[in-house]
């Protein structure tokens, strides 16, 4: 009876249950203090929003979008939570991400927070996990906003969290705030605009409004600030400057954590307001889209990965891997058809789950061996293979190797752009594979083929560490080998943005 | 002419709005300055927050307090309701962005940026 | 899933043995012992499938779907099948000849450079059994990668630089044109399953054929089409065991394998020889023939001369594809079982040349034929296949290359085919003739008196595999009518 | 069993002798099996009835592995006799790798005699090749070797053009059966391109003056025999009559003679004379008359065994004095009378002297001719005569003696064998007649023919003493190592020239990759531009840029 009340209860809030989970459980365990008691409990919280978006997911595919009215009021006035099949895609990928990485922090993050601060650490874990979510889940734009900036601000705290062992990661961290502040005021103001050129904020009103009304230059002005705002928080090229340090500084849990979802929530914002908010009903949308993201999508890609190769620390290499791999997804999205912004799903999802393994696996090896710098870590293939293998095994991911989620990335990519009759960027994004050929196989033949240090001395790595690495690794290989949930997923969620236009390819 | 003044007298608001974002995003670029910075950031947001409140302003509205009379003309208090919470969180930025300041100052003993750049460059491993 | 035990089996023996390889890592005859016997039983459960695919049968297992439409399956045909056997087979030998050159020349790592050649075995096996191009895609990147660690074995800066060639090449082929290739099919057919007769008919304008055919025959990085050629002298750094069966066997037979397949399943010589799509590619794979042979006759170092004479050799297949005539396919079918047992005698016979003598220079072996008579012996038989002249299997594959160039109304390639056989006279018969009569500098030309032979296992799985060219002529028959089961245009002959 | 036996030809005895060998003590007692082959091999033919055996289908080929009629009869005949005198002359020889290759090489040219078809020609066309350059190589040294190689790549030339010749025909007509062809598709031109190589026709053969003189004592004898008249047999079979073949034929007999008058090395002289002697079957098939066949393929007959005898002896000469150059040598006869009396019968069979049986087999062709290459070949016979009998006679019978032993016995034995032969053949030509493949009487012993021979004899022996005494006897001419000099020389300097571009491009290529990594590097190094750290101010200038960017977009 109980059970039943409690699931029909469950069911009734799914969508605010969400982001509740973690918003209450971040204030729980910074009173409780202990850090073993808040451990569990930012996992139990990561853990149960995991579950529940899944939930949402599975319901959604099933019945199609869920609103939710907060508070009770009814939108367009009130604040409404909606799961369409383009979050619902999204949010698991956050949650599960996060329910790897907390149980892997646990086993790291003892040497970078002191531990009678480590509930502060898993707070703000838990802050950013429920910012994010709720960046995802909110149908209100300034919602969107205000998420934005209580993950962003917990990330920046995040960051700084590696200042214990590299006081690098403050300058690091505030680099990062400052740049992240001008983004989200650029958003704001973006915001303001519309909402100067529409009088509202919830996301499908506006959607309606933008597509009866004609275009003017408010609309405009605001698509040009939210871009920019929106295109900082993701690394878009040029304003990707924050990230190779932070990523770098920042511990390890944190990195798997945010790389992993941070700016592919960021992307999610910019298919949201694009294709959503906006609709491409403008041309001179479409044409900036043309203009300049694709460009600066194609620039990212091959400028990134070429300075990756250059790079001597494994993590700072990763990080511009990121930065290029943004690169792929814009160019999916600037694509403008249901296969390229589903390839662009696809991407976000994959390239989320190879890169956080990736950079838990980088973690174990910088745990090991004190150092991430490729030229300290010649001949550790003989010492630490299993760690190695991993390394591989997400590296061939990057570059696209076939059973890897990678590999299904590119395909989409590849075809999406065929498709579209875009043979120069099916080129393009083929030929950047062999950048970071490069770059991975810079760390395999220096690791594998290099002659080892005698004196070197290797910590045992925790098993906390080794088991989540793996794990994600597993489901990131799984998403290579079956990738037809996925795959059907960011179809879905194409087909909804993109109702108008038909003929969904793989 | 007269237009030409009346349209940039009637938007003087929008107009301290640019300005204001300007001279915030010029600290930022071209002070080395961390505190500094951070003071250029908040006068940023605070071009942001005018924005906003210029933005709910309706002519000849009252403050929109619901005074019961019928056809009273009042502001659009939602964007005022908006940069409340905008205001927050700048104010929480800011703090996190000082805290962070303290803690450079304490592990590099300065706060001025190419100092500290200087620092990284040495450290930096051959 | 499967209707027959031994296709699975066969792919996953070679991947066991890996495992218990690295398990005995530390007992080195138990490890050689595990890699010997499991050659042997794949072999075995390869050639168990020999009867029923001859009586008609096409044994097929499938995985799992991928993409709709495309599932990781497996579906052995008769090509396939004597890839299949032709890898598998000279597995064995080479285990054999691995075991005793790795010792001979104590080799580190050995453990690697097993397991790494079981996974590698598996993929070339993947491979011949794929039923669709995503499966072989798989496995052909399985391949490349497997085989990394084996160019790259001795870990020298020389080694690594070799292996950095090896695998940007074809890597760096694979990935962006024959994976566009593979795409593009995708996207046109909605299929990716090998059919006889192809696929691509009515789904591909014929203007485009030839585009579509040049991304994949410069994707196969490992038929090694100039100029895609450099891998394969470049990845002669490895130890020769490698060279022999990766070079001669796996790596470069899967790519001209992938290349009959494409030709034969995914665009029909039907299709091919209608729309003429292959015709550039004729004259490629003919210029890449006397090219390389050219280039082979400038090589003074042993292996080098060998591997540009793969490099050669290898666009026969090619050729034999873009011919599109029925013979043309048989003829490239058989120059992959008739040069992989010439080619892996010549290259097992250059590393038992280096185990006994440290020698790798052509201009180095005058008179060691004298001292070593049975590994020369082998030599110059393999030679013998390679160039195409009776009693050896070779002359089978080139006759029915010949035919083909008449059926194709392409006497051009006719003359290429010969002088590529009179280049072949030249750098390959030299060695053994220098080696057998001609003195060693600064002595008089011996008797067969006191022999020098390179240890027992180096020298008899090349005089095996010579014995086996040898049979093979008198037993082509067999691989006819295996091969005669293709589906070509034309029908039999 | 019966039956495989009877399928197989006797060439399968040869190659069967050849892998036992090895097993087989190296002695006497194997000398003497050795022997035995091809006495073996003969009487596993002789008594056969004319058919087709070892018809079988293998990949779709309908092959015919042993097909005896009169005309491979005969040939098998000789290629036994040959054999057997081979190995008797190489009796005292101890090299496995020389005996074996004896053995292959009669085999195959037994086996390509005996092939019905043109595929089992083919496989043992490029056996002959094959073996035949082991007794090139067999003499070591470099010379040796690069004759070798040469010879090799010329051999299985020919080979490649029969295959592919075999594979147009078969694409043509459907069938492989080596029967007569006409010269009317570019198969049979092909076809009889590779019968030409092995021909030694003329601008073709050089590879024959080239080989020869370099091979052992033994191979000498050995290749002297099979791989021309092997082709002699093929032109026979294949293009009886064709017309073209008569006034090359011609030049054939002519071309060489300055060459063998010219040649220090006798033996390479006698390479041009054998070559010259083809050249008179070669007239003889392209008549293609019964009679003419007769005198072509009798003559191949005689000629094995009297340039066999030739050889023998003049490898007895470089066996004994340790040079076969006329310059070194003189007054043989003193020294080794056996060997001269030999060689004066090889000599006068080789100018076909009446009463030998150059004699009475050339003069079948003459008779078949028209007059006009009647007088040609007399002419050529003249020449024959001054480098056969005076040119070679010299050495044997003037001059100071040089240091020579006398041949050892077997040889000796083999020679004479040789020379009874040849004499046997010349008194009683019903003994040969009986043989050849068409039955057309003939008698040589009469006026004409012997009157011509003598008068063209005398005339060669008048014209050389002239010359003798004039000093105009020719000099070494520039032959086929000559030709492939050049033309390694020439191909060396296309290469050079096609390198020095390449090396160009090789070094721009090199020189581009260079700079563009360093560039790349220093763009994208972690201190370039593009991967350096910026200060937070550069970062948020290029927020504003790209916003400029953007809202400049706007405005478009």
């Amino acid at each position: 009876m109980i059970a039943g009340a409690t699931a029909g209860f469950i069911a009734k809030h799914l969508p605010v249950l969400v982001v509740l989970v973690p918003l209450m459980a971040a204030p729980a365990c910074l009173i409780t203090g202990n850090r073993h008691a808040t451990w569990a409990i930012a996992t139990l919280a990561s853990w149960t929003s995991f579950a529940l978006t899944v939930a949402l997911f599975i319901r959604v595919a099933g019945q199609g979008p869920l609103s939710y009215s907060l508070g009770g009021w009814a939108a367009p006035f009130g604040i409404e939570y909606r799961a369409d099949a383009l979050n619902a895609f999204i949010l698991p990928l956050i949650a599960g991400i996060a329910s790897f990485a907390l149980p892997y922090a646990r086993g790291s993050i003892g040497r970078d927070v002191e531990p009678r601060q480590q509930n502060l650490f898993y707070s703000a874990l838990l802050l950013c996990l429920a910012g994010l979510l709720g960046v995802t889940i909110t149908g209100d734009v300034f919602n969107i906003f205000v998420f934005l900036e209580i993950s962003s601000l917990a990330s920046y705290v995040l960051v700084a969290a590696g200042g214990g062992r590299d006081r690098r990661a403050f300058k690091a961290a505030f680099d990062y705030l400052i740049m992240g502040t001008i983004g989200a005021s650029f958003f704001v103001i973006g915001i303001g605009f519309l909402y100067m050129a529409t009088g509202t904020l919830n996301i499908a009103d506006l959607a309606h409004r933008l597509a009866t009304a004609p275009a003017d230059r408010t609309v405009r002005m605001a698509y040009g600030f939210i871009l920019v705002g929106i295109g900082l928080k993701l690394a878009m090229m040029p304003l990707h400057q924050w990230l190779p340090n932070a990523y770098s500084y920042a511990p390890p849990a944190v990195t798997a954590f945010l790389a992993a979802t941070a700016t592919k929530v960021s992307l999610y914002v910019l298919i949201r307001f694009l294709y959503t908010v906006f609709g491409l009903d403008d041309p001179f949308e479409a044409q900036t889209l043309k203009l300049l993201v694709m460009p600066l999508g194609i620039i990212g890609i091959f400028a990134a990965s070429t300075v990756a190769i250059f790079q001597n620390d494994i993590r700072r290499m990763f990080a511009w891997s990121s930065i290029a791999q943004a690169g792929y997804m814009l160019t999916g999205i600037a694509l403008m058809t249901p296969q390229g912004l589903a390839a662009s799903l696809v991407n976000i999802v994959n390239h989320g789950l190879t890169k956080g393994a990736l950079f838990m696996a980088v973690g174990m090896l910088t745990l090991a061996t004190g150092t991430s710098r490729l030229s300290d870590l010649r001949g550790i293939g003989r010492t630490m293979p299993w760690t190695m293998a991993a390394i591989l095994a997400g590296g061939l991911g990057l570059i696209g190797v076939p059973l890897t989620a990678g590999f299904i990335s590119k395909w989409a990519l590849v075809s999406a752009a065929l498709d579209a009759g875009q043979w120069w960027l099916a080129g393009a994004v083929l030929l950047s594979s062999l950048l970071a050929l490069g770059y991975v196989w810079r760390i395999v033949e220096t690791a594998c083929f290099g002659k080892a240090d005698e004196t070197r001395v290797i910590e045992p790595v925790p098993l906390a560490m080794v088991i989540p690495a793996w794990g994600l690794l597993a489901v990131s290989l799984y998403a290579g080998v079956q990738p037809a949930l996925i795959m059907e997923g960011a179809n879905a969620a194409a087909r909804s943005l993109l109702p108008h236009l038909t003929g969904v390819g793989g | 002419m007269a237009d030409l003044i009346r349209s940039i007298a009637g938007h003087y608001n929008y107009w301290m709005f640019v300005i204001l974002m300007m001279t915030g995003l010029f600290i930022v670029v071209s002070r080395g300055n961390l505190i500094k910075k951070i003071a250029g950031l908040n006068i940023f947001q605070t071009s942001v927050f005018l924005f906003y409140i210029s933005m709910g302003k309706v002519t000849g509205g009252t403050a929109p307090v619901n005074t019961g009379r019928a056809g009273e003309v009042y502001s659009n208090p939602l964007p005022h309701v908006l940069i409340l919470t905008a205001i927050v969180v700048g104010i929480a930025t800011t703090a996190v962005g000082l805290a962070l300041a303290v803690r450079i100052k304490e592990s590099y003993g300065s706060i001025e940026e190419d100092v500290i750049e200087d620092m990284h460059r040495t450290e930096r491993p051959a | 899933m499967t209707d027959h035990i031994a296709l699975p089996l066969s792919i996953l023996i070679p991947l066991i043995i890996g495992l218990f390889v690295h398990m005995f890592g530390d007992r080195p005859n138990q490890r050689d012992a595990v890699s010997l016997i499991g050659g042997i039983v794949t072999f075995i459960m390869v050639g168990w499938l020999l009867p029923e695919v001859m009586a008609g049968a096409r044994p097929s297992a499938s995985l799992f779907e991928m993409l709709p439409n495309v599932s990781l399956a497996f579906r052995v045909e008769p090509l396939g099948l004597m890839f299949a056997l032709i890898a598998s087979g000279l597995w064995v030998l080479t285990t054999l000849y691995a075991i005793g050159y790795m010792r001979a020349n104590g080799e580190t790592d050995q453990t690697r450079f097993y397991l790494f050649f079981a996974i590698a075995i598996s993929s070339a096996i993947g491979i011949a059994f794929s039923a669709n191009l995503l499966t072989l895609f798989i496995f052909y990147e399985a391949l490349t990668l497997s085989t990394y660690p084996l160019v790259a074995h001795k870990g020298t800066d020389e080694a690594r630089k070799g292996a950095r060639t090896y695998l940007v090449i074809l890597l760096g082929t694979s990935i962006c044109f024959l994976l566009p290739a593979i795409i593009w099919t995708y996207g046109a057919t909605g299929t990716l399953d090998f059919e006889p007769g192809g696929i691509v008919r009515g789904h591909l304008p014929p203007a485009f054929a030839p585009l579509l055919l040049a991304l994949f025959a410069f994707g196969i990085g490992k038929a090694a089409l100039m100029p895609f050629h450099r891998w394969l002298p470049a990845a002669m750094v490895a130890p020769t065991p490698v060279s022999a069966l990766l070079h001669a066997v796996a790596v470069v037979k899967a790519g001209v394998f992938t290349m009959l397949k494409v030709g034969v399943y995914i665009f029909g010589t039907d299709y091919l020889a209608e729309t003429g799509a292959s015709v550039w590619l004729v004259w490629l794979a003919g210029f890449t023939i006397l090219a390389a042979s050219i280039i082979a006759m400038t090589k003074d170092d042993l292996k080098a001369r060998l591997a540009y004479s793969t490099v050669s050799q290898l666009s026969y297949v090619t050729l034999g594809m873009a011919l599109a005539v029925q013979s043309g396919v048989m003829g490239g079918a058989m120059q992959i079982a008739m040069h992989a047992l010439g080619k892996i005698t010549l290259f097992m016979c250059a590393g038992g040349i280096y185990v006994a003598t440290h020698k790798t220079k052509v201009s180095e072996l005058d008179g060691l034929g004298r001292r070593m008579p049975f590994t020369f012996a082998a030599f110059a038989i393999g030679a013998l296949s390679i160039i195409g002249i009776p009693p050896t299997g070779g002359a089978w594959s080139k006759f029915y290359l010949m035919l083909a160039t008449l059926d194709a109304h392409q006497q051009v390639l006719l003359i290429v085919l010969m002088a590529s056989s009179l280049l072949n006279v030249i750098y390959l018969l030299s060695i053994p003739a220098r080696a057998f009569f001609l003195p060693e500098a600064g002595t008089a030309l011996r008797g067969f008196g006191t022999l020098k032979e390179a240890p027992l296992l180096c020298v008899l799985p090349p005089c095996l595999t010579a014995i086996g060219t040898i049979v093979l002529f008198f037993h082509a028959d067999r691989i006819y009518w295996l091969i005669a089961l293709i589906p070509t245009a034309g029908g039999h002959f | 069993m019966d039956m495989l036996f009877q399928s197989l030809s006797p060439a399968f005895i040869y190659l069967a002798a050849a892998l036992v060998l090895p097993l087989s003590p190296n002695g006497r007692v194997r000398a003497l099996v050795l022997l035995a082959v091809p006495v073996a091999a003969f009487a596993s033919f002789a008594a056969m009835p004319y058919g087709e055996y070892g018809q079988i289908r293998f990949l779709g080929l309908a092959l015919t592995l042993f097909r005896l009629d009169a005309l491979s009869w005969l040939f098998g005949l000789a290629f036994s006799i040959a054999a057997f005198l081979a190995l008797l002359y190489a009796l005292h020889l101890r090299d496995s790798v020389q005996q074996a290759a004896t053995l292959i090489y009669a085999g195959a040219a037994t086996g390509a005699v005996f092939a019905g078809d043109l595929v089992t020609l083919f496989i043992f066309w490029e056996a002959t090749a094959l073996s035949s350059v082991l007794l090139i190589w067999a003499k070591g040294g470099e010379a040796s070797y690069k004759a070798g190689m040469r010879y090799l790549v010329v051999q299985v030339g020919s080979g490649v053009l029969l295959f592919a010749g075999l594979a147009m025909l078969w694409r043509e007509t459907g069938s492989l059966a080596f029967e007569a062809m006409t010269l009317e598709s570019l198969a049979t031109w092909t076809i009889l391109a590779a019968f030409a190589i092995k021909a030694a026709f003329p601008l073709l053969g050089g590879w024959l003056a080239d080989a020869y003189p370099r091979s052992t004592v033994t191979g000498a004898v050995t290749l002297a025999a099979f791989t021309t008249k092997l082709a002699i047999y093929a032109l026979a079979r294949g293009f009886p009559g064709c017309d073209i073949l008569i006034p090359v034929g011609v030049a054939m007999a002519l071309l060489p003679l300055p060459y063998a008058l010219g040649a220090d090395d006798l033996r390479k002289s006698l390479a041009y004379l054998l070559n010259s002697q083809l050249g008179f079957m070669v007239v003889g098939i392209g008549i293609g008359t019964p009679l003419a066949i007769n005198g072509a393929v009798g003559h191949a007959f005689a000629h094995i065994i009297y340039d066999g005898l030739m050889f023998m002896a003049l490898g007895a000469v470089l066996a004994g004095a340790g040079t076969i150059k006329e310059s070194e040598l003189g007054g043989l006869c003193k020294t080794m009378p056996w060997t001269a009396g030999f060689i004066l019968i090889g000599a006068l069979s080789f100018a076909a002297l009446p009463l030998t049986s150059g004699f009475v087999t050339k003069s079948l062709t003459f008779s078949a001719a028209t007059p006009l290459v009647q007088d040609l070949l007399y002419a050529a016979s003249a020449g024959v005569f001054m480098a056969a009998v005076m040119k070679t006679g010299r050495v044997f019978f003037t001059g100071t003696p040089v240091i020579s032993a006398e041949a050892p016995l077997a040889m000796r034995f083999a020679m004479g064998l040789s020379a009874l032969l040849s004499l046997g053949i010349g008194l009683v030509p019903g003994l040969l007649y009986r043989l050849l493949p068409f039955d057309t009487p003939y008698q040589p012993y009469s006026l004409h023919p012997v009157l011509m021979q003598l008068l063209a004899s005398g005339a060669g022996c008048l014209i050389w003493l002239a010359l003798a005494k004039l000093g105009w006897l020719p000099h070494e001419l520039p032959g086929m190592p000559w030709l492939c000099r050049k033309a390694g020389t020439t191909g060396a300097a296309i290469a050079d020239a096609a390198k020095r571009p390449w090396a160009r491009f090789a070094r721009w290529r090199k020189r581009l990759l260079d700079t563009g990594l360093s560039r790349t590097f220093r763009m994208a190094g972690p201190d370039g531009p593009l991967a350096r750290t910026l200060p937070v101010g550069s970062m948020a200038l290029w927020v504003v840029v790209l916003l400029g960017v953007t809202l400049l977009l706007t405005y478009l």
